[in-house]
Formats: C-alpha cells, structure tokens, sequence
C-alpha cells in the first residue's frame, strides 16, 4: 500500500463548548477522490479550513505527503501543492477572470516583487491561466469576476485552484447554490480532472458524490463514524440511520 | 529737508487725485474656521470698525479689505498670501494670528515689496535680527505683557512664583518675558501639552509647590479649562492669577465666567479706559456687535486708523512705498490706547497696566484697570534690530 | 467604491495621464495670457498636493489600506531639505557629522529615503493590525511624528523652520516661479507612470488582489505582508517627495503642515477624484484646494459647505470625479 | 512625590479615566453592534455641552439643565441616524468615517451659527462647587468627585443592562447574527435606533459634566473624540469592559505622563500606549469575536 498524500492524525478542533473536529483520523492516498459527507454541522467546513490552513486545530497532527503541516502558515501550504476552493465563492471580484486565474499562476512562479512589467500582457502568466479557464469551460477571460453568474464563479474558483498546479484538491461544496444544469456540467468536469488530481469533495449533491468518489468518509459531530467504498456507505446500516435516512 | 518734505507732499497730493479711484487693496489673512476662528472674526470686527470710524476710507481713498481664513495652517496661509499678493495685488498683508503663519508669510511678502501690517501676532524674530523696513506691528511682542507682570510682581514683593504655559514658542517667549524682569525666586516652571483640556494633575502638583503667585499664559480654550479647574481646585482665593490679558480677555471670560473673578491681568488696554477714543470704540463695537471687545479687537481697531493717519500724511499715495513707511513711523493719531507710538524696530512703544477680573454693572466678567506698571514700555528685541541695514 | 473594472484599460490610463500633465503644463501659458501669475502657485500646490495624493492612493485605493500617518511622512521629506538647508545656511553640522545643502539633488532622494524608511519601520507594526485598527493606529502614529518635530526647538519646534538661503538643483537656481512649477510637473509626470506601471506589474497585481480578498491570496499562496509593506514604504517615500517639494516652494515647513487633519485631507482628495485610477486623485487634489481658496474667501461658515461637499460625494459619487467624466463622457457619445 | 500628591494624581487619573469612559462607551456600543465609526459622536458631545449651557443660562439651574439636556441630545443622536447614519451601516469604514467627517463639520458651523464663536459659560453647580477632605492632607473638587460617582453608576448600570435583561439580549443577538435576530422576531431596526440614542445620550452626559471644567466652544468634542477612540481601539471595539478598562488606564498614564515626563514626550504617551498594544494585540485588550 502505498503512502497516504495527506493524513490527518487525532484532530481536535473546539469553538467555545462546541466540538467542531473531535479526534478525527482521516487520510487521502495519491491520485484518489475522498468525499466527506455528513449532515449540517458536522464539522466539514471547519476541517477543509484546518487542512488549508485558515483554522488552526487545537490538538492532533495533519501531514502532507509526509511533512507535518499542522502549523504550517496557509500560504506554505498552498506552495506545497494544496489548493482550496471555498463553500461561499471567493474570487477576487475587481480582477477579470483571467487576471484572478494569473495570480494564482504567478503565486506557483515564485515571488512577486516584479515592479515594471505588465502582468496582463506577461504570457507566462496569461498562458497557463486561458488553459485553466479553458479546461473549466470558462470563455470571456476578459470579463471582472464581478460581473459573471454564480455558477460561472464555481468555475473560476476552480480553474484558480488548478492553476496552481496542486496534489491535492480540497473542494469545499463546488456544486452549491448551482442550477440542476450547472451540477451536471461540474459533476463532468470533475470526473475528468479525477484522472489527474487528488481530491478531497465535500459535497451534499449524494448523485455527484456516489459518481465521483472512490471512497467516502461519513462524519457525523466531528467524528468519522464510516469510511468505504461508495456501495458499502450506501449499505451501511450505521450510516442510514445517521444520516441518509434522514434525507 | 523740511521744505523737501513739503515739496514732496504737495507732489504727492496732485498723484493722489489720478489714482483717488483705485481703492487701497488690503489682505486679511487670519484663522476664522476651528478651535480658534473666533480670534479672527474678533481681529476683522475691530479692523471693519476702525475703518468705519474714520469714516469708511482710508486717507480719503476708498477700501478693498479681502478676507482669507488660514485655519491655523502656515501652508494656507502662506497661499493666501500669494494670491493677494499677485492676483488680487494688495498693497498691505494684516490680520495674522499665529506666529507660525507669520513665519511663513513674511518672507515672501516682503520679499514681492508690499507691507506687513500685524495687528497681532508678533514674533520676536521681526523684532529683533530680521526686522525689516516694511515690517510694522502695532499690537504688541509676545514678551512685553509678561515682562510687565514680572515688574508688578517685583513691586508687590512677590518672592515664589509659580509659572504654566503650553509647550509652544509663543509659551516659552512668554515665560522667558516674565522670568527677564521679575527677581524673586520660581517655584516651578510647567509647560503642558498645546491644546490640553485637563489641568488636575498639574493644578495638583502646584498647590503641593505652595507658591506666593502664579502667573500662566494659556490663549483660547486652553485658558478657560485652566481658569475654570483652578478655580474648582479650590486655589483662587489663597494663590492669586496672574496673566497677560490675551488669557483673561473677552474672548475668553464669557467662557470662564465667575472663575476668572480675582484673577490679574497685565494690559496695554482694557474695557474701561476712560480716554475719548476708546469709550467711543466700546460702545460703537457694543452697538456693531453685541458683545464687549476684547484688545486684541482694539488693537485692530487702532491698526485701521493708523493706516487712515499715516495715508493722510501723505496723500493717500500708498504707492510711494518709502513715503508711506516713513509716514507710517512717524505716525500720530487717537489711539485706544493712549500713549503709542512705533519703535525702531516697527514695534510699539506703549504704557502698560496692571487689571483686576471683576463682575460689571450687568453682571459679566470684564478687566477692570488698576494702575501704571510701566510707561513707554517698549520690547527687549529692539536693540537687535539693524533697520539702516535695510 | 470602485468604478466597473470592466473598464479597466492601461491604454486609457496613460491617455488621460498625457491629458492631466499637457493641461496642467498649459497653465503658465493661461497665467501669463490672463495676467494673474497666482495661477501657477496654485498650479504648483495643486501638483504638489497630488503627488502626496497618488503615493496615498497606492496603499488606499489599491491596497485597501487607511491611512491616517501620510501627512507625518509627507512632512519629515519636508523637514530633510529644511534641516539640510538650514545646517548649510549657518555651517553647522547635522548631528555633528553631516554638513548641510541647499542641492535639491541631494535633498530630494534624501527626503524619500528617510520618508520610505520611517514608513517601513511604522507600516511593519501598524500592518500587523487590520480595519479601524489599522486607522486608529496610523494615526497615532501620525500625532507620535507630530509631537517629535514640535518638541525639535532647535528647528524651530511649533513655528515651524524657514530655507532662509536659496535652494538649487545640479547648481541652477531651483525655485523660480516657473522652472520649479515645471519641475514639480515633471515629478509629478514620473509618479504617475511608474505607479501606473506598478498597479499593473506583478506586484500591483498581488497588492490589488490583497485589498479584495485577503484570504482568497493567502489560499493560492501568497501571504501579503511583504508586498503591503513594500507598498507603504514607497508611497512613503512618495509621499516625502511631495513635502519635500512643499517645503521648497514654499521655503518653510511646520508641524501644522503634518496635523491629522492634513492626512485627513489626503483621504478626501483621493475619494473626491477617485480611487480606481492612478490619475484619480489629481483631479481631487486640484478640486479639492481650488474650493477650498474659492469657499473660504466668500464666507465664514464655508466649512459647511465643504461639510455637505464631502457627504454628497460620499453619498451619490462613489467612484468620485472619475465617474462623474464617465457620466458626461457616456451622454455626449450617446447624442 | 508624597502619598498624599500621589493619591490626589491617582484619583485625578480615573475620574479623566471615567469621562473618557462616558465617551467611549457610546462610541464602543455603536462600533460593535452596527460596526460603525461614528466621529459625530464628539459633535453630539458639544451640543449636549451648548444645550446645558443654554438651559442652564435661563433657569440658572444646572440640574434642570442635565435633566432636559440627556435626552435632548440623545433625540439628536436619533433623528442623526435616521436621517443620515443609518443609510451608511452596510458601506466600508471609509465611508463612514468621510461621511461623519463631513458632518462633524456641518454640525461645528451649525451651533456656531446659532451659539456664536465666543465660548459660552456653564459654570460648576453651587452645592459642588468647593472641595472634599477625604483624609489627612488630601482635598479634592466635589465636582470632580461627582463625575467620578456618576461615571461608576453609568459603568455598572450598563453592564447591568447588557449582561442582565432582555433589551441586552436583544442587543448582543443583533449583534452576533442580523438576520437570525430578526427571525426570532428581534427589531434589529429598532434596537440599532435605540443603541444609537442611547449612546449619544452618553456622549451628551459626557459633555455636560466636562462643560463645568472644560470650555463649552464649537470644536470642543473633537479633541475628546480622538482620546475616546483611542480608549475604544486599546479596549477592544465593541467591549464595554474593554472599554472601561482602557479608560482607567488611559486616564492615570495620561496623567503621571504629563507629571514625570518632560513635556514633549508626555503629550506622546497615550499614543505610544496603543502602539504598544496594538502591536502586542492587533484587535485590542478584549476582542470581541465576530
């Protein structure tokens, strides 16, 4: 068996008396897709937050192809190869899409302190971003961020966190606030980076997750209670009563 | 020379006719927005109401008077006296207030050829090194008041003195005055932040200090929050105040009111002057305003009317510069004041007195004369001045 | 607060750029044809007051940073060429090592290299800080910077210190009326472009990613403090460029010149030009202290007037002039 | 510096500590549950100032005065944010800042159009008018006394109201979540309108008791506003208890500053003070989360 890419050891995260992440064991091996699913309030969001880097976890350890990351700043983590797209859009709203899609090209190129040059006009940075945005299925690279739909923006924030050029992908509900259309389009999407990318999908849509996943973690009040291949979660008597028999 | 002089004047007098319709364009720069705008608004009513008193000209030609607020800023002031200078070509920059927008309109006014005509502010450094031939202040040096005090307070045997101001030039020249003349021994020399509003602290450590006297120097706002906290510190009656009138004037009692009452004040002018010129003003500035006016409001006063003596003299040809200087330095007129007259540094000469707050007839705080500290008094800075240099 | 950034076009930037600097290069002309030389004082201000403004707008309006300090920075360049000139003027030596200068060539880079320092050295703890925060901290900040030059007796302390001798550069009498107004202009020309340029550098990119979401850089790599730092140190350095030339023209400096209101004042200019453009703030600069000679020589009370002024901008202007030439701009290319 | 001038300096700094409180109180309120900087607040400290002035002027009764002037200032306070303020909740600090910027200058123009540039008086109350012996050797103005007692009633009824009853709680819910407030049936409009007045009825407090030691002029407001802020900032936006605490603090390193330092540096200490703090803790003394 080979090496997990990302293993999370014991996590314990609290905000006040409540347990977010409750002494979670977790891992994602290379080149597989990982869903997290459970109900409101399981501590998904705030554990894709630890894994990123924007919460930092009270107890416990998170390792990354083998380096422990637990304190690790976000930024070195994104360096590393983890890119996070987030639950509510997070774009850069007066950029265009090609511009929001080149920071994060220039981010992977190294430091920034380039002062002369125009960056819109910089191939090395405008090149790999038109292929990002191309893969996604986003045309118009012109356009600000402010101005496309929602669905549009889902697809930015993906193409961003592929410009980075990650081991890990870390999607925080991609498919959320999208028509049924759109969700189609994304599950597709995703299917054929799947072949590329590690990834780890917290996601409500169960269609999209049964599709993708390779295997699927169940976390219920910041505990993983099931981990397994789709059928077996799906058979898991455990796991119906928690949580797809409330459905 | 003297029927030189005469030749000159009746020259004058025919030039005077050709440019009788150019009115004589006077610039008035001083701060009358902020904490401190009333200062202007006071220095503009009296220069309006010594114009109106010699009967709305100025040596029989007619008056521009454009206003500009500096707000306190040396920068602005500084343009405004640009403008004036070029675009509305004034013949006269007057009203300023501060030291600081003094020091950084002078230069440049003077060095464009046209007059600097205080009416307040009246930095030593134009008293003495950099005194000029166009430079004339006729309101006061920041030294003299308290060197005055310092005098009355040597005759009245006064042995611990203890002394406040704001930290700022004008603070420090202040002190430095009354420590230049008086004799006897300070208990303590405190200067606080410039616009400070809470005085316990200090208030505290003086009356721990036991002094005799204290004399203080806080213009505006500064001075009703001292006057009106010492008051409560319970102090006033055991360790009399003693200042120079701009702490203790009418821009500030109605603010300090029964506070002030017992304070002493030094002064080369107060409400109650009993000369013809000055009762006059009082109630002519009452009638125009509705409120009493303070000295620095005579001064300005005064300021207008020696413009109008030392025009007359010469026609009203305030365009022969060298004239109107040396009519100007020889100036004789009715002043408020009483005794004046200009120094060799352009600086006045003039009698100083002692004041008492007290309540008048209609209950408000006012300066009340005591007696003559000193005649003739004139500044120390004087003798610096190398005007022939000029 | 931003105008629609679909706009947003280097090309036209640099066109409008051209145009600001051939008008304001224009004025002496209209001066001398109107006969009222003041125009170009005013014209000088107006230049040097911009200058201060768009080194603002580099950290406020591309940065998302709000600072209350830049009036302290503007004036400590003011204060390096008045203590060099007044170290010259008497022979005396600047902390009893550096002999004194009159030479603008000195002067200058020296005002922005102590201007930039300061605002590196202040900007490395107030960035720690965010929000009101970081207001509240600038501008203490600012009023520490205040207190310092106030408490400096020998330089004249709350007067303020007048160049009593004549400034140059590279040996030419500097300050004339016109070969400084020019000078000044060209400062200003060279401002504008390298901060145009840098907007739209990686950097500029980085820095105006930052201001729009802070945790979206931080996700794909980047941490901003290095680049908002390396921002306020040159909008520092800027920023004492234009108080350096403050102080030139005008021969004198004071702490007044470095109040909180005067950094306050900045703010505006940028917000009543506009902010999301480069040039924004010339246009605030110039309105901006036009109305303020215009108002206060008509009325006492103008300061309500220029009260209401800001509150309407802020209300109905949000992209300041900017989207006012946009608006007259779109009606007269729809007729 | 004896223990007798030393007790006198230390009560000195808390009753500055406790007006700056009667400030920053309001100003902290309105910060935290509206997440607006409000710099009218030192406006409405000036007309509380000027409308005890003028009632006290024709009833020569400073009681009286206080009585109608609180909640004069604080129906100020309330037609102010429903005129204007309220428009501005949603927009960026910037914005908040430029539009009270923009009034504060308005409203200085205002009452000196109405009151005249001249500093009016509002002298100390007869009965605090003279001092207090406390113990052996130390004296102290009643009136300060009075403002230091006034100030303690003020701290502790408001950490009373918010801690204890149900207006509080509709406060800190409005606070922490809008809409779920909104949703159990809160007025959030109503509570932020009644915040507000009651804040501005704070500032008006403030500025009536500081009228009798202070100069009651226009501009009067601004320079307690800037210390205010700075209280808030130290304490943490939106605490009550930071805000007191900050105060206190404030008040005494203001007032031993002045005493033991020379007076430059003195004049820089507060500032230094939040530097310090700030840098030390970026959010202030006691972050409110949120």
């Amino acid at each position: 068996m080979t090496a997990p890419l990302l293993e999370v050891k014991q996590l314990v995260k609290r905000f006040g008396g409540l347990v977010a992440t409750d002494h979670l064991d977790l891992d994602v091996r290379p080149g597989e897709t990982l869903a997290l699913i459970g109900p409101n309030g399981a501590g998904k969001t705030s554990l894709i937050a630890q894994l990123q880097g924007d919460l930092t976890p009270d107890a416990g350890a998170i390792y990354f192809s083998g380096v422990e990351i637990t304190r690790r700043p976000a930024h070195g983590r994104a360096l590393m190869g983890l890119a996070r797209s987030f639950q509510i859009t997070s774009v850069f709203p007066e950029l265009s899409l090609v511009q929001n899609v080149a920071l994060a090209v220039q981010a992977r190129l190294g430091h920034s302190f380039r002062f002369w040059r125009d960056a819109s006009s910089d191939s090395r940075l405008t090149g790999p971003a038109r292929e990002a945005l191309e893969i996604v299925g986003l045309s118009y690279p012109s356009r600000p961020a402010s101005d496309v739909s929602h669905g549009e923006r889902r697809q930015l924030e993906l193409a961003m966190a592929l410009a980075m050029q990650p081991r890990l992908l870390l999607l925080d509900e991609p498919m959320a606030g999208m028509g049924r259309e759109d969700g189609v389009r994304m599950t597709r999407l995703l299917n054929e980076l799947k072949r590329d990318y590690a990834m780890m999908l917290v996601e409500h849509d169960m269609n999209a997750v049964f599709a993708l996943a390779d295997r699927v973690t169940v976390l219920v009040a910041g505990k993983a209670i099931a981990t397994g291949r789709p059928d077996e979660i799906r058979a898991d008597p455990q796991v119906r009563a928690a949580y797809l028999g409330q459905k | 020379m003297k029927i030189a002089s005469i030749a000159l004047a009746s020259l004058l007098l025919l030039s005077a006719s050709a440019s009788a319709e150019e009115p004589v364009k006077i610039g008035f720069i001083s701060t009358f927005s902020g904490p401190s705008g009333q200062l202007g608004q006071e220095l503009l009513d009296g220069f309006n109401l010594g114009i109106k008193s010699v009967g709305g000209k100025l040596g029989g030609r007619t008056v521009e008077v454009i206003k500009g607020d500096d707000q306190a800023k040396p920068d602005v002031g500084r343009q405004l006296a640009d403008k004036m200078i070029e675009s509305d070509r004034v013949q006269i920059i007057t009203g300023i207030n501060f030291s600081n927008v003094m020091l950084a309109v002078a230069k440049p006014v003077l060095d464009s050829g046209a007059f600097i005509f205080s009416v307040n502010a009246g930095p030593s450094q134009y008293a003495g090194k950099l005194c000029n031939a166009h430079y004339f202040n006729e309101s006061f040096q920041n030294d003299t008041l308290p060197e005055a005090m310092g005098l009355y307070l040597n005759s009245k045997q006064a042995k611990r003195v203890y002394l406040m101001a704001p930290n700022y030039p004008a603070g420090k020249d202040f002190l430095a005055g009354f420590k230049r003349t008086f004799k006897g021994q300070i208990a303590g020399e405190v200067y606080t932040a410039f616009g400070q509003l809470d005085y316990a602290a200090e208030i505290a450590q003086l009356r721990a200090a036991k002094p005799d006297a204290v004399f203080f120097f806080y213009p505006g706002g500064m001075g009703i929050n001292f006057v009106k906290q010492y008051a409560q510190a319970g102090l006033t009656k055991e360790v009399k105040l003693y200042g120079p009138s701009f702490s203790l004037d009418q821009t500030v009692l109605p603010g300090m009111g029964d506070a002030a009452i017992g304070a002493y004040a030094s002064a080369f002018w107060t409400e109650d002057f009993d000369n013809p010129a000055s009762k006059k003003f009082v109630a002519d500035f009452e009638a125009a305003y509705g409120r009493v006016p303070s000295p620095n409001a005579a001064n300005a006063y005064d300021g207008a009317r020696i413009l109008d003596a030392a025009l007359t003299s010469i026609g009203g040809k305030i365009e022969d510069k060298a004239a109107f200087r040396k009519a100007l330095e020889n100036v004789k007129f009715d002043s408020v004041r009483g005794h004046f007259r200009f120094n060799t540094n352009h600086y006045p000469i003039q009698d100083s007195y002692l004041a008492e707050i007290v309540k008048d007839a209609k209950g408000r705080p006012t300066m009340k004369k005591l007696e003559l500290i000193k005649a003739d008094q004139a500044d120390s800075y004087a003798s610096q001045c190398n005007m022939a240099a000029q | 607060m931003a105008s629609s950034p679909a706009s947003y076009r280097p090309s036209s930037d640099m066109m409008a750029i051209t145009v600001i600097v051939a008008v304001l290069a224009a004025v002496p002309v209209v001066a001398s044809l109107v006969g009222d030389p003041f125009l170009v004082k005013i014209a000088t201000r107006v230049v040097v007051f911009a200058i201060a403004a768009v080194a603002l707008n580099l950290v406020l309006g591309f940065g998302g940073l709000v600072s209350l300090m830049h009036a302290g920075l503007f004036g400590i360049g003011g204060y390096v060429v008045a203590i060099l000139a007044f170290h010259a003027d008497d022979s005396s030596r600047l902390f009893d090592l550096f002999p004194g200068t009159t030479e603008l060539s000195i002067g200058l880079p020296l005002a922005m290299l102590v201007a930039g320092a300061a605002a590196a050295v202040m900007g490395l703890v107030s960035l720690r800080t965010s929000g009101v925060y970081f207001i509240m901290i600038t501008l203490a900040f600012n009023q520490m910077l205040y207190y310092f030059f106030v408490a400096l007796q020998q330089y004249g302390g709350e007067d303020g210190l007048q160049i009593m001798s004549d400034l140059t550069l590279f040996g030419h009498a500097a300050i004339g009326r016109m070969s400084f107004y020019y000078g000044c202009l060209v400062a200003l020309a060279l401002v504008l472009v390298v901060v145009q340029r840098l907007i739209n550098s990686r950097f500029g990119m980085v820095l105006r990613a930052s201001s729009q979401n802070e945790r979206r850089l931080t996700a794909i790599g980047i941490a901003p403090l290095r680049y908002r730092l390396t921002a306020f140190a040159l909008s520092g350095a800027i920023a004492g460029l234009a108080g350096a030339l403050l102080a030139a023209g005008q021969q004198f400096i004071s702490p007044a010149e470095m109040s909180w209101v005067r950094s306050g004042d900045l703010v505006v200019m940028c917000v009543l030009g506009g902010m999301a453009r480069v040039w924004g703030p010339v246009l605030g600069a110039a309105v901006f202290l036009v109305l303020e000679i215009v108002l206060s020589g008509w009325s006492t009370h103008w300061q309500l007037a220029f009260g209401l002024l800001i509150i309407l901008v802020v209300v109905s202007l949000r992209g300041g002039l900017i989207d006012l030439l946009h608006l007259v701009g779109r009606r007269g290319a729809s007729r | 510096m004896d223990v007798a001038l030393f007790t006198e300096q230390l009560l000195n700094g808390v009753q500055l500590g406790v007006q700056l409180f009667l400030m920053a109180a309001g100003l902290t309120l309105v910060f935290g549950i509206m997440n607006m900087i409000n710099l009218t607040h030192g406006s409405l400290y000036m007309i509380g100032a000027f409308v005890a002035a003028a009632l006290f002027g024709h009833t020569g009764s400073f009681l009286l005065a206080l009585v109608i002037a609180v909640p004069a200032t604080a129906l100020a306070g309330a037609l102010l944010e429903a005129a204007v303020l309220r428009h501005f909740y949603h927009r960026g600090h910037l914005d908040q800042v430029l539009v009270t910027f923009g009034l504060i200058l308005v409203l200085n123009e205002i009452v000196k159009m109405i009151w005249g540039a001249v500093p009016v008086p509002l002298p100390v109350p007869q009965l605090l008018s003279g001092s207090v012996t406390l113990f052996a050797d130390v004296t102290y103005p009643s009136f300060r006394l009075a403002i230091l007692g006034v100030g303690a009633v003020v701290a502790l009824g408001l950490y009373a109201v918010v801690a204890h009853t149900r207006i509080g709680m509709w406060v800190r819910a409005g606070a922490s979540n809008r809409d779920i407030a909104s949703a159990m049936g809160v007025n959030v409009e109503l509570i932020f309108s009644l915040v507000f007045a009651a804040g501005a009825a704070l500032a008006g407090l403030a500025g009536i008791m500081a009228g009798p030691i202070n100069a009651v002029q226009v501009g009067m407001g601004e320079p307690v506003l800037i210390l205010a802020l700075v209280v808030t900032v130290i304490g943490g936006v939106g605490s009550i208890k930071g805000a007191f605490i900050a105060a206190l603090m404030i008040g005494v390193v203001d007032t031993f500053g002045r005493v033991l330092l020379p007076p430059a540096l003195g004049s820089m200490m507060i500032f230094m003070l939040m530097a310090v703090i700030l840098a030390w803790r970026p959010r202030g003394l006691f972050p409110v989360h949120g």
